[in-house]
């Protein structure tokens, strides 16, 4: 802890960053997500249990960008965001300074973002077995039934996009849900708007989710939407042999491989 | 009619598909009434929304279909299109949207036969599954909302 | 090794003792089943080796050298068989109530002298071999090329490259790796006889005054069967069969009766300039 | 390729596909035996593509499939990379099984037997032990008594043979097999 | 408010004899937005045209609907229609109602229904057209023709006839490539150089080629119409306007020993050299890695030798840059080397030899002068044997392809050696013979009833030496796979075609696409065998596949043609539907967030980054930038694109969108 406080505030110093993104003391027994921008505050500085928001989610925020460059407090999912950000473009090696958080609560430091790249290959996603079982368990409801489920699942959904916002990869400037021409996603919180908005964000995110959560910890319904997410990573790992892009190589969704298999085309 | 006639909407590429179908009436082999087709210039065109969109709209069925591996006009739309009905399918299977409604083939330009065959395979298959009601009933919330 | 190959097992501890190098048995090895153990029966001809890499493993060793070919062929093709099938892999050590990691290093006699003597082999000739010599590889040490992944396969430098560090001058010559009959030796003598013959018939007319070989079967057929070769051959034929490990032996001027170079039918009166 | 099929049992036991064969016939070009071969390599491979049961009996029937002395050339040089010499192994399991051992290859396998038997007894290879255990179940009496002696002087043969003390662990490697080596 | 036209054609009978037009017109004159519909016999007849153009006239028609057959039959007559009446050609759209409907449906309520159903939709997809100019591209009317063999040779000398200017690019000191290597040419057996030596003196002297010998392609930018080359000219040491091509300095340099690379090693040259006396251009260069001169620093014979001074050791590697419209790559292949064959003996036998140096000793230019001699001795030799698919057809020396020429010119290798040879005996190894192609399985079979090659079907295990003799170890697999066993005195290895070392840079310079072997790939394999997938660059010869000469050269021709072909107007003119990436007010300027996924999907490389700056000229936005040039209008970039930032003209989302409304809401 002592270590990121010291290297976050030297940064600040030395007007390397701008800003620090990190994890502070919130209400109650809360974390939340601090910006710091002098050095002699980085005191507030924590990281426990409690840090579990994706703050790779401000990365792509106008507000923060308009700070200057940031450092940002980085534990493994939040590494995993920052990669596929820059897999699209949206982060370079010197547009921030990443201050990596080992699961031993270690500082990790890195020379470029290929490096967290390869550092995360020793941390690779893994949808835990829990999460396996209840997927199965859904799809071996007979089809009707799958629909009633989510149907209902949904029902409470009222549109407050909490989990598009907390998501780090929902960063477009105007999003589908927005564009009336055509109306792609039928206005209001119904049945099928609940469906269509959700059925969307899933295949956006397909091949790019890194399974963070934000989305499910940020609905205030608690939908299980990330069993979506969940599913696809499974789908795209299982059928093209990878959970998404990496810097270096092109994302599954935007590549192919001729020899994909499938058994559902005549 | 009283007996069931399904609504299908085949989403086909310009190249193959749609030329296939051209064959298919130049050699005047007869299929049923039920599809009609959309032509896009490829299967990477179509996006999955659109789909949705059908459904929505009452489709009881959905065709997709375009050039077989390696023929594509565009050299690998139909790989790319390819990938994303793998993970779509996925999905709408974990929704319970029903996959079977949604036939994929690839259908060259030379195979007038072989689409007159998937019109009426999947023409018998969506009699078979019925009107696709579920969605329907989810479609038309409103309606009933306001008929209330 | 203190049956028909005894020479060979002699002069390799006495090479290495010269050396000063230690070699351990194994505890309790037992024979790896050869040509029998996959002819008859798959699973025998993986549990067999498989029990002697255990062994070796248990008793903590991270290099296992092979003098005997057959062994080294069948303990490699069995490593790369367990790596290959997993279920394999639980069903023997199961069998062998032994751990079996199936990590080892397995280094065949060239290899082990690669590493340990061609170092150190200006410092240990002390009476360098003067004459022509063909040297013979068979099949066990070299094929499958897809597992043993020895460089040029169909024509290995490893054994030459040796003798002419001993001073000898080793031939280029095509019969390196065609086969000698092996497994016939008991059971179909003639055959031995016919191709064993003709690797000797080319070595000789290569101009070879001694044939090297690193692999026991290979010596029993093209020694301990001279007679069948003669009689395919019909003519006598008098060059000798050595093991590198002999030829080693004699150029570091240890004694030939500690080579065992007494115990070849072929005699072997090689000149040593000493 | 239908389950009855030894090429179809061949996949499954050795996963090589014989389909994928073209008959170029490398495979017996290079084969050292191929001479004293009733059935050459590449004509097996063939035959076993058709799936014909007569051409599959013969094969089992073959003396060429206990002449193959794995030397592993045909594998090593083979353009499809297939291991034929893992077909052979297989085709001799199945032709022991099957009782169909040519007449000529009996004491082939008899050798290989008494050799499995010796190392069965005693762990490791026992040449007298093996050359006596054969020549019981050969008939071959008098092979190699001119050898014999040659190898008492040069010390290379043993009278009594080393033993392995883990006796047990090795039967059980014997144990439960199909019963082939018996 | 739209005002669409709806015209319904009977197609005479073909239409009408199933649907009811009448019907279906009137029931397109009540959808909204529709101003007029009607219907006609013949539509595509010159008074059908005219009644769509009158009404667009005076109804002032802003869509046409025409429901007649394929667009993919009569869309262009329509379009053309309309323009002629001064509406935007792209504001017409047709509704099939022939091969879609009437042709495969049985007259009933239910057809005329569907046609209804397919009119609507097409109304509603009008609606949403935009009036489109078609793409207009500046040509810049020169080629770049990569590879100087017969490929690069047939394509520039089609090219310049067309009356365009060619460079020629070869990386050697002289064009002619393989063919100029080969002694006779299958299946006529006609000299190879005799043929081709004038074409290079043709080339050498057209006033439209520019020729640049010993010069390689550096770097490529720009698209179709307006390419920029930046080409390499490799330091000659030899100044070639002062050269007069005597000679007199390679019969003088110190330097002998050195293996011709034109004579497969077969034969030597000096540093200082033309690789083969009909060499175009006649001027030598020095081969400064065999130059004693600059290896140790002195020497300078040639220069003492040579009468007008032309030597120059300082000269340097000149970089030239080059504004072409269209290119030719035509690099030519290569062959495997026998020293890649462990079981053949590593290369180490003499007489092993592979095809193209037996070429070498058939030629009469050659070190042999045309006599076969084996290289070890000079003997000539009595038995000699020819291994086909060395390498090819081989998964595991990884050449799972047929180089395709061998059969042919193994053949004719055999013939040679038996006319030349006479009394010896000759004898293939073959796995089939594939002779396809105008008199080629004649010639085959020449070989083996008239010159009596002896054609054994298997593959060889080995080939060895064994007292001065080389053993091949066959089989013949026609008779129930019996050994064979050849003594011979020399081995041919038909080893197979590859791809040029280097192909895959040069492929990637290009940015076109090569397959796992190296070789470039075509656009399409049955319709585009001359394209690449990035349009303006065009394939000739065996750098596509392996190739033989009558098609490498109608290929080149073919190449020729398409570059004449987009020569021969001042612009490119192109389908304007394609992708488009939006635009819209400050401070956003663009939705486009600029992850690019669209580009690692783009099969076109169509997509590239356009900087958005403001006033002071800082970025302020980076957002994606179609190529118009480039794109080809698959739209897979607009199913991509998450924001529904990128969209494409004709195909756009808002069209295929009510499209989909339109078509399932007839009730």
């Amino acid at each position: 802890m002592k270590e990121l406080i010291a290297k976050a505030a030297g940064l600040l110093e030395s007007n390397t960053v701008q800003v620090v993104i990190g994890y502070g003391q919130g209400s109650a027994d809360r974390s939340r997500a601090i910006f710091i921008t002098q050095p002699s505050d980085c005191e507030q500085l924590i990281f426990d249990s409690r840090c579990i928001q994706n703050l790779a989610v401000y990365l792509t925020k106008a507000e923060i960008k308009k700070m200057g460059k940031p450092a940002i407090v980085a534990s493994i999912p939040v590494l995993r965001s920052i990669v596929q950000l820059a897999a699209e473009n949206q982060l370079t090696n010197d547009s921030l300074v990443v201050l990596g958080v080992s699961p031993e609560s270690q500082l990790v430091e890195f020379e470029s973002l290929a490096a967290i790249e390869s550092y995360l290959e020793s941390h690779k996603i893994e949808i835990d077995e829990k999460y396996r079982k209840i997927i199965e368990d859904i799809k071996a409801k007979p089809v009707a039934e799958r629909f009633a489920y989510w149907v209902k699942e949904l029902e409470p959904c009222f549109k407050c996009y909490a989990c598009r916002a907390a998501c780090p990869l929902c960063y477009c400037t105007r999003c589908t849900v927005e564009n009336n021409q055509p109306q792609w996603i039928s206005v209001g919180s119904h049945p099928l708007g609940n469906l269509e908005w959700h059925i969307m964000r899933a295949m956006h995110l397909a091949g790019r989710c890194t399974d963070c959560e934000a989305c499910y910890t940020a609905c205030p319904m608690s939908i299980p939407i990330h069993l979506l997410t969940k599913s696809m990573l499974q789908d795209v790992n299982e059928n093209f042999g990878s959970y998404g892009s990496s810097i270096s190589k092109p994302n599954s969704l935007s590549s192919f491989n001729p020899d994909d298999k499938e058994s559902f085309i005549r | 009619m009283n007996e069931f006639e399904p609504k299908i909407v085949a989403f086909v590429c310009n190249w193959c598909t749609y030329a296939g179908a051209d064959l298919t009436g130049t050699s005047r082999i007869k299929y049923a009434q039920n599809v009609k087709i959309i032509r896009f210039p490829c299967t990477g065109r179509i996006d999955f929304m659109l789909l949705l969109k059908a459904f929505s709209e009452g489709a009881d069925g959905i065709i997709v279909s375009g050039c077989h591996p390696n023929d594509c006009h565009y050299t690998s739309g139909n790989f790319h299109a390819r990938r994303r009905w793998i993970t779509f399918r996925g999905l709408l299977d974990l929704l319970g949207i029903d996959v079977r409604r949604i036939q994929y083939s690839w259908v060259s330009a030379a195979e007038g036969a072989k689409w007159a065959d998937i019109v009426n395979t999947t023409v018998t298959n969506i009699s078979e599954l019925g009107p696709y009601a579920d969605y329907a009933k989810v479609a038309n919330y409103l309606e009933k909302e306001a008929n209330l | 090794m203190t049956g028909s190959s005894r020479e060979y097992n002699e002069s390799l501890l006495a090479i290495s003792k010269a050396a000063g190098i230690e070699l351990v048995e194994i505890t309790d090895w037992n024979c790896c089943g050869a040509t029998a153990a996959h002819n008859l029966n798959k699973e025998l001809s993986v549990s067999l080796p498989a029990r002697n890499l255990a062994l070796a493993e248990f008793d903590g060793m991270e290099e296992l050298v092979v003098p005997c070919a057959a062994c080294y062929n069948r303990l490699v093709m069995t490593q790369h068989e367990l790596n290959e099938d997993s279920n394999l892999k639980a069903r023997i050590a199961e069998k062998l109530k032994m751990p079996l990691k199936n990590s080892i290093k397995i280094l065949n006699v060239l290899q082990f002298l690669e590493k340990y003597f061609i170092p150190r082999l200006d410092e240990l000739v002390k009476y360098p071999l003067t004459y022509d010599v063909a040297c013979y590889y068979g099949c066990l040490l070299v094929r499958p090329n897809k597992v043993m992944h020895v460089e040029r396969w169909e024509d290995p430098m490893a054994m030459d490259i040796i003798m002419q560090k001993l001073g000898a001058n080793a031939i280029d010559w095509p019969f390196k790796t065609e086969c000698c009959g092996a497994g016939f030796s008991v059971s179909k003598p003639e055959i031995v006889g016919e191709l064993s013959g003709k690797i000797v018939r080319n070595a000789v007319g290569n101009g070879a005054k001694a044939i090297v070989v690193a692999c026991p079967m290979c010596h029993s057929n093209l020694d301990m069967r001279r007679p069948a070769i003669e009689s395919y051959l019909n003519k006598k034929v008098d060059i000798p069969v050595i093991y590198i490990t002999q030829a080693i032996a004699l150029a570091m001027g240890i004694a030939p009766k500690e080579a065992g170079i007494q115990r070849h039918f072929v005699p072997v009166n090689l000149t040593v300039n000493r | 390729m239908n389950k009855e099929d030894l090429s179809f049992k061949i996949k499954q036991s050795t996963d090589v596909n014989v389909r994928e064969c073209y008959q170029c016939g490398k495979c017996t070009a290079g084969c050292p035996l191929a001479e004293h071969m009733d059935l050459r390599p590449s004509v097996i491979m063939r035959m076993l593509q058709s799936g014909d049961k007569e051409d599959e009996d013969k094969i089992l029937r073959s003396l060429s499939i206990w002449l193959c002395l794995t030397c592993e050339t045909c594998y090593s040089r083979c353009p499809m990379e297939l291991d034929i010499p893992k077909i052979m192994d297989h085709l001799r399991q199945r032709s022991l099984a099957e009782g169909k051992v040519h007449h000529d290859a009996r004491n082939i396998v008899t050798f290989h037997k008494s050799f499995l038997n010796t190392v069965e007894r005693n762990g490791r290879l026992h040449e007298i032990g093996l050359v006596l255990d054969y020549k019981m179940h050969s008939g071959k009496l008098f092979q190699d008594i001119t050898v014999a002696p040659g190898m008492f002087s040069r010390g290379k043969l043993s009278i009594l043979p080393e033993q392995i003390k883990d006796k047990k662990g090795l039967s059980r490697l014997f144990k439960n097999q199909d019963k082939n080596t018996k | 408010m739209s005002k669409i036209g709806v015209f319904i054609c009977h197609c005479g009978e073909n239409i009408s004899a199933t649907v009811d037009v009448e019907k279906v017109a009137e029931v397109a004159g009540t959808l909204d937005g529709v101003e007029y519909s009607t219907h006609y016999k013949y539509m595509c007849s010159d008074p059908g045209q005219s009644l769509i153009k009158q009404t667009i006239k005076e109804k002032g028609l802003t869509g046409v609907v025409v429901a007649a057959c394929s667009p993919r039959m009569h869309e262009p007559t329509f379009r053309k229609a309309c323009a002629e009446a001064g509406l935007n050609p792209y504001l017409c759209e047709m509704a099939n109602l022939r091969e879609h409907c009437s042709w495969v449906h049985e007259k009933s309520d239910a057809t005329t229904q569907k046609a209804s159903d397919i009119v609507r939709t097409l109304v509603e997809k009008v609606k949403h057209n935009k009036p489109l100019q078609s793409i207009k591209v500046p040509i810049t009317k020169k080629a770049l023709v990569i590879g100087g063999g017969i490929a690069g040779i047939q394509a520039s000398l089609d090219i310049a006839n067309a009356g365009h200017q060619v460079v020629l690019v070869e990386k050697d000191p002289s064009i002619g490539g393989h063919m100029s290597q080969l002694s006779e040419t299958f299946p006529t057996l006609d000299c190879s150089q005799c043929i081709l030596t004038p074409r290079m003196v043709e080339v050498a002297q057209h006033p439209n080629i520019t020729m640049m010998t010993y010069s390689e392609l550096e770097k490529l930018e720009g698209s179709i119409g307006n390419f920029k080359a930046t080409i390499r000219k490799k330091a000659k040491s030899v100044d070639e306007k002062m050269c007069t091509g005597c000679g007199l300095c390679t019969t003088k340099c110190p330097n002998k020993k050195i293996p011709s690379e034109f004579n497969t090693g077969l034969g030597t040259r000096t540093a200082i050299y033309v690789p083969f006396p009909q060499a175009v251009p006649n001027k030598p260069v020095i081969d400064k890695a065999n130059c004693t001169y600059y290896q140790k620093g002195k020497c300078k014979i040639c220069e003492k030798t040579c009468p007008t001074g032309a030597i120059c050791f300082d000269q340097e590697d000149e970089f030239v840059e080059l504004e072409v419209g269209a290119i030719v790559v035509a690099t030519g292949f290569n062959v495997m080397e026998t020293s890649e064959f462990a079981e053949y003996g590593y290369g180490k036998y003499k007489d092993v030899i592979n095809g193209l140096q037996f070429e070498r000793l058939a030629s009469a230019s050659g070190p042999t002068l045309g006599e076969i001699r084996r290289p070890s001795d000079g003997k000539i030799p009595e038995k000699i044997v020819f291994i086909a698919c060395a390498g090819s057809r081989d998964p595991a020396k990884g050449k799972p392809y047929c180089s395709k020429i061998c059969c042919m010119y193994t053949a004719k290798h055999a013939m040679l050696y038996q006319h030349k040879v006479h009394g010896g005996h000759s004898y293939v190894f073959y796995m089939d013979i594939r002779a396809a192609g105008k008199n080629y399985d004649e010639f085959t079979r020449r070989a083996i009833v008239e010159d009596e090659v002896n054609y054994i079907r298997g593959r060889v295990s080995r080939v060895y030496e064994e007292n001065g003799k080389l053993i091949v170890k066959g089989v013949d697999t026609l008779l129930n796979a019996k050994p064979v066993e050849i003594e011979a005195d020399m081995v041919v290895l038909a080893t197979a075609g590859v791809a040029n070392p280097g192909s895959e840079e040069l492929a990637q310079r290009m940015h076109i696409s090569y397959d796992a072997y190296n070789f470039f790939s075509e656009a399409h394999p049955k319709l585009k065998p001359v394209e690449t997938n990035t349009v303006g660059i065009f394939l000739a010869g065996a750098c596509q596949a392996p190739k033989d000469i009558p098609e490498t050269v109608s290929q080149a021709s073919g190449a020729a043609a398409k570059v004449a072909i987009l020569f021969s107007q001042d612009e490119l003119s192109r389908d304007p539907a394609i992708a488009v990436v939006n635009r819209c007010a400050p401070p956003l300027f663009s939705t486009c967030v600029g992850c690019f996924m669209c580009a690692t999907a783009c099969p076109y490389n169509a997509i590239g980054e356009e900087l958005i700056k403001n006033r002071n000229g800082e970025v302020i936005k980076r957002v994606a930038k179609v190529n118009p040039g480039l794109c080809q209008g698959c739209g897979t970039c607009v199913a991509f694109c998450r924001s529904k930032s990128i969209d494409i003209d004709g195909y756009t989302n808002e069209q295929m969108y009510s499209e989909v409304m339109a078509l399932l809401n007839n009730d």
